[in-house]
């Protein structure tokens, strides 16, 4: 689908500082030939099923399917991957590479965190160096995260620039890449960034969708009508889409955070509505939530996974062409779709799911019994508690940090 | 004239240049004029002018923290382009922009090559388009007569070298080490091999940025570069003694 | 190797009012006829490949294999299960049981609240009723379990009698049993209580070790010569010494909480060292930390989970004949190789896993690279932040939880 | 002469005899002492001492209570034995110790009943020791001589009482309702059919627990009982109005 390398349709590329050129000409010819050895997957493969716990199931939740009396409703269950996300999928990949190109320390962004401790993690399992770039507002309010990334080794840096969240980190983490890529890899956390990172991570990714494939036509014995999946960068989203992706029927949605509502102007949709527009940001072209100037904007979402200016370039792609249908979820629908998950199926989907269970729900009944859809869950809720309990405005959770939060003055 | 042959001729006269760079808006317009002035007046030979984006990757925390001030402090393109018009009208040495390409590329390129030419911008620095991104970019700047300044870097091979000359007018920005704008450089003897590297890869004339921040830097470059960059440097000056303070710095430099 | 029914050589048995006979009657009956079920046991699988995800992983943990320059560790990755512990195996397998029954409530007792999250989650995935019964105490130290409880659908009874931990919240849920027998099961967390409690336990927590056994041997080659797990009740231990019960070379070793240390009494150590004698409550025969008298005494962990006065019939059993070796990790140790496991290979045990890693970490350099042993990491330390940011002493941990504290101070 | 026997006769006299129970060391020995005064002055028939355990889980919140705070409050079995022994001497009623296997166990099932004929205890209650468990527990009752009240419950089946019987003595405990000790109940006809089927399933006399808490309730049992079990409303009632109560109140129950 590339014309030009790196190119996905008009979107992509690669727009790096010239310091890098080298650095990426190593990446690419790694990353080829990694493609290219059949070795190199069967080592991913094996690696996934022994330290994660792939192949993720593929659970029928009856009770919701009932509930909407429509489609039979499957769940991807990458919230049961070794450090509760999809992310996982990605860092293992990129930590094999990073062995196989002999650098010996790592360096990534992260938001919400789950990136960072999934980086933090890869990083000690190989023996890597690590430090994650953390916007400082980030670091305060993920202190969880920065507590465990900590402990596994990993040196965070709260990055006082900007917005102080996702994209600062990631342009400080190329900052210290552009000094110390001799020795350093930079893990990106998503589908985006300059080539050959969106394409690297979405194979990475596609073992999400080639391992539901095989389950849903086992299971159910026919492909599914509909995948759903939440949009951030869209890696979760390209890893289940790509199982799919050459079966016209299959419909593929993802769903973007519309945050407090799309006409607020508080949100993260990039490609539904109209708030986007075409720009190149952090060394790749695609749909940035821009200003007439080219100034990126401040987004919000109560998923901050979800909270970023730009989308996969492959995914814009897709949604150029019409193969890929984008959908927005709000946060008053997010906490509602995550409450009747856990209520009906006891099952706990990360804030960034939950925007996919929201759009799902609302096309269930369209379908019938004799069709399929499926959610990717691309992470689970219970490391977000903080977060979750916040939103919900949870009166014990609050007595209970207040409670805990003096124990903790009084000792000082 | 073209900005190469400006450069060769200044050459003649001077055994080093000097270029400076500022961030447009930062700490606000009227004080980059005055430090224009400044510069102009006592020698300064190219001024870039940075005009500010939100995400300036390749740049340091100092030159960042200008570009995010100064867009807090409402800068928009539209006034960017007006205050080079004032200033290119009101010296006779060459402007450039710097600056990311979204910036470019949301104004319309063509329009802004258009928009620059008009001002009387010689050049442009865009740190995050290299050659194989900007085909569009450089068949406008040769048709718009702009100079695409490109880079290379200690990291460039020779090939590479060779590659990025193709593309390029004007000079060669020779990044000086590794890592963004802002630290102080140590030059060594790795340096003196790179910059050996670059003047072989190319015909055009060199500068040498990233971390030049006084005489003694200046003085070692003479006879290894053409131009010397002086960036971070000035903005903090600034900052910490105003705008009067850069006449007496840059007059000092060499 | 029971003589009586529901005895393990001298322990055991049912010590129940007799307003439970019947209710216990029917247990059994419905228990044997499943068991004698084959179709029970494959539904059972079914389930716990396709709602959580089994079989879990056995990780090759080399990092650390090279660190203690001995064996080969491998570890049984138990915290992939949905709800991060190997607790749901029982759960799962109990509320099978339950629909079989056609009941349409259940109860349960949690310490920390992992077995309550666990059964919570079972309930609501299978649509009952579901009340939880907490000592008060816990209930205040273990918020987010409780959170996520509620959010789940269940209700949250705070015990207020007793020492308001564990072993009150075992007795309130017989006094609400008791009451409720008619249409509620009692889901027992543990291999404890009265007959066939222990026994039921054991069978669905034997999928663990049956699944170990079937995976060191395909990618070792042969059996381990140690397998390491921590003991609370003892199910997770009981479920994966059973992989090895008849293979006298392998050499199982069960740790015990030995909180701040043997000599200072504050401990939970059954089995190890002299505080424990024979007893009977809580509905069964073991070996209970109690004085002169038959009162129960208070115990303490680090880890809430191991910390309780009982421990299996069915484990004493074969302490008593020499089969299953015990010993003791205190507090300290227990931080220390929690920290070493983070760092090396980016796995989070929880607190109670951690005492099998201890054990086995004093061991390791005993044997050669040519021996294997498994440890058994029944869950993830992850949902402990509290328990183990508090235990580190994390300063920053502190500070944001004093600034949360006081955002929700400010907003009464 | 046997515990049953006894029963037997008081009833000639009696339409229903009353049974009432305590906590050991709740609120403390001295109070239980004026309590088991108040209470055989003002006639009742039996009276069971609970010697407490940490873990009562037949009981409900009042009784559980007690127990803990006695035990909190230092109680030991030797103390509650020994206050047995002086109480069993002062008065000429029958009594019967309730507690736990756990105590019985620990202290020594043998040495346990050995102290308990010693003191003049005639019969045990041991709410978690149901027949199948207590197999030297009824060798040594027999062997002891001292009368093993076993239970009935609603739950329990016409098989089930029969296999009950065969190891009780004394009386049978039947539970009046599911649950715990301590809530009101409420006497339905379920509860009539109920008495109707203990008293098919043994010749022994029928004692009704849990939830009898005044006149009305004694009453009501007239006909269908042989002893009416008041347990938590005592304590309730010394808790509330001291000791000196529970004379007029057992004096008002019948
Ligand atoms: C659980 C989860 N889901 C989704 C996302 C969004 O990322 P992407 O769109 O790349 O899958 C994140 C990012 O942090 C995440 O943590
Ligand atoms: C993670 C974990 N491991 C171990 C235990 C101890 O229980 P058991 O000995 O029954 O496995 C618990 C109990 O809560 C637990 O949560």
């Amino acid at each position: 689908m590339t014309d030009k390398k790196g190119y996905y349709g008009q979107w992509g590329g690669a727009f790096i500082p010239e310091v890098l050129h080298e650095t990426f000409v190593q990446l690419n010819a790694a990353y080829n030939d990694a493609r290219a050895d059949s070795a190199f997957w069967k080592e991913y493969i094996a690696l996934m099923g022994s330290y994660s716990c792939r192949p993720t199931p593929l659970t029928h939740v009856e009770n919701l399917s009932r509930h909407f009396n429509g489609a039979q409703i499957f769940v991807k269950r990458e919230d049961l991957n070794h450090t509760g996300a999809h992310k996982a999928n990605n860092v293992m990949g990129q930590g094999l590479l990073v062995r196989r190109m002999g650098k010996k320390r790592v360096i990534a962004e992260t938001g919400a965190g789950q990136h960072g401790v999934a980086t933090a993690t890869m990083a000690a399992r190989f023996g890597f160096e690590c430090t994650i770039y953390m916007g400082e507002e980030d670091v305060m309010r993920q202190r969880p995260n920065v507590f465990w990334m900590e402990k596994l080794g990993a040196t965070v840096v709260p990055v006082t620039s900007g917005a102080r969240t996702l994209k600062d980190a990631m342009n400080e983490a190329f900052r210290d890449w552009v000094t110390s890529m001799d020795d350093t890899h930079y893990v990106i956390g998503t589908v985006c960034g300059p080539h050959p990172f969106p394409e690297m991570v979405a194979w990475f990714q596609s073992i999400i969708g080639s391992e539901a494939r095989k389950q849903i036509t086992e299971v159910f014995g026919k492909l599914p009508s509909r995948v759903y999946a939440c949009v951030g960068g869209g890696s979760n989203a390209m890893g289940v889409f790509q199982g799919f992706l050459d079966d016209p029927d299959v419909e593929l949605i993802g769903v973007e955070a519309g945050g407090k509502g799309l006409e607020t102007g508080r949100h993260a949709t990039r490609l539904t509505g109209d708030d986007a527009s075409a720009g190149v940001a952090q060394g790749y072209k695609t749909m940035f939530l821009q200003d007439d100037d080219g100034q990126m904007r401040d987004t919000h979402s109560v998923a901050a996974g979800l909270d970023y200016i730009g989308v996969s370039p492959i995914l814009t792609d897709l949604w150029e062409k019409g193969r890929v249908r984008f959908a927005t979820a709000t946060d008053d629908e997010v906490m509602n779709a995550l409450d009747l998950t856990m209520k009906k199926e006891g099952i706990i989907p990360a804030l960034e799911s939950a925007h996919a269970f929201v759009q799902a729900y609302k096309e269930a009944g369209e379908l019938t019994p004799d069709d399929a859809i499926i959610i990717n869950m691309s992470g689970r809720g219970d490391k977000d508690i903080f977060t979750i309990a916040h939103a919900f405005g949870d009166p014990s959770w609050k007595e209970f940090i207040r409670e805990k939060g003096a124990e903790y003055a009084a000792e000082k | 004239m073209q900005l190469k042959n400006k450069i060769r001729a200044a050459l003649n006269e001077k055994k080093i240049l000097l270029m400076t760079h500022l961030v447009l808006g930062y700490p606000s317009l009227s004080v980059n004029r005055e430090v224009i002035r400044q510069m102009v007046e006592n020698g300064v030979d190219i001024i870039e002018m940075q005009i500010p984006f939100s995400e300036p990757i390749a740049d340091g925390p100092m030159i960042l923290k200008a570009n995010q001030d100064s867009i807090a402090g409402g800068i928009t393109v539209k006034e960017c382009l007006e205050f080079a018009a004032e200033i290119t009208a009101a010296y006779d040495i060459p402007f450039l922009f710097m600056t990311y390409y979204n910036i470019i590329y949301k104004y319309g390129e063509e329009a802004f090559f258009k928009k620059a030419v008009e001002i009387g911008i010689q050049g442009f620095i865009v740190p995050d388009l290299p050659p194989e991104e900007g085909e569009s970019f450089h068949r406008l700047a040769a048709k718009y007569g702009i100079a695409p300044i490109l880079i290379f870097a200690p990291t460039s091979t020779d090939d590479r070298m060779k590659e990025v000359t193709a593309s390029a007018k004007g000079f060669i920005y020779c990044v000086a080490r590794r890592g963004v704008t802002g630290k102080k450089t140590e030059f060594t003897e790795d340096f003196d091999s790179y910059m050996a590297r670059c003047r072989k890869a190319t015909d055009l004339p060199l500068a040498v940025g990233f971390g030049i921040s006084g005489k003694e830097d200046v003085d070692y470059l003479v006879g290894k570069a053409d131009i010397a960059v002086i960036g971070t440097r000035t903005i903090q000056l600034v900052d910490a003694e105003g705008a009067a303070a850069v006449g007496p710095f840059v007059a000092g430099l060499r």
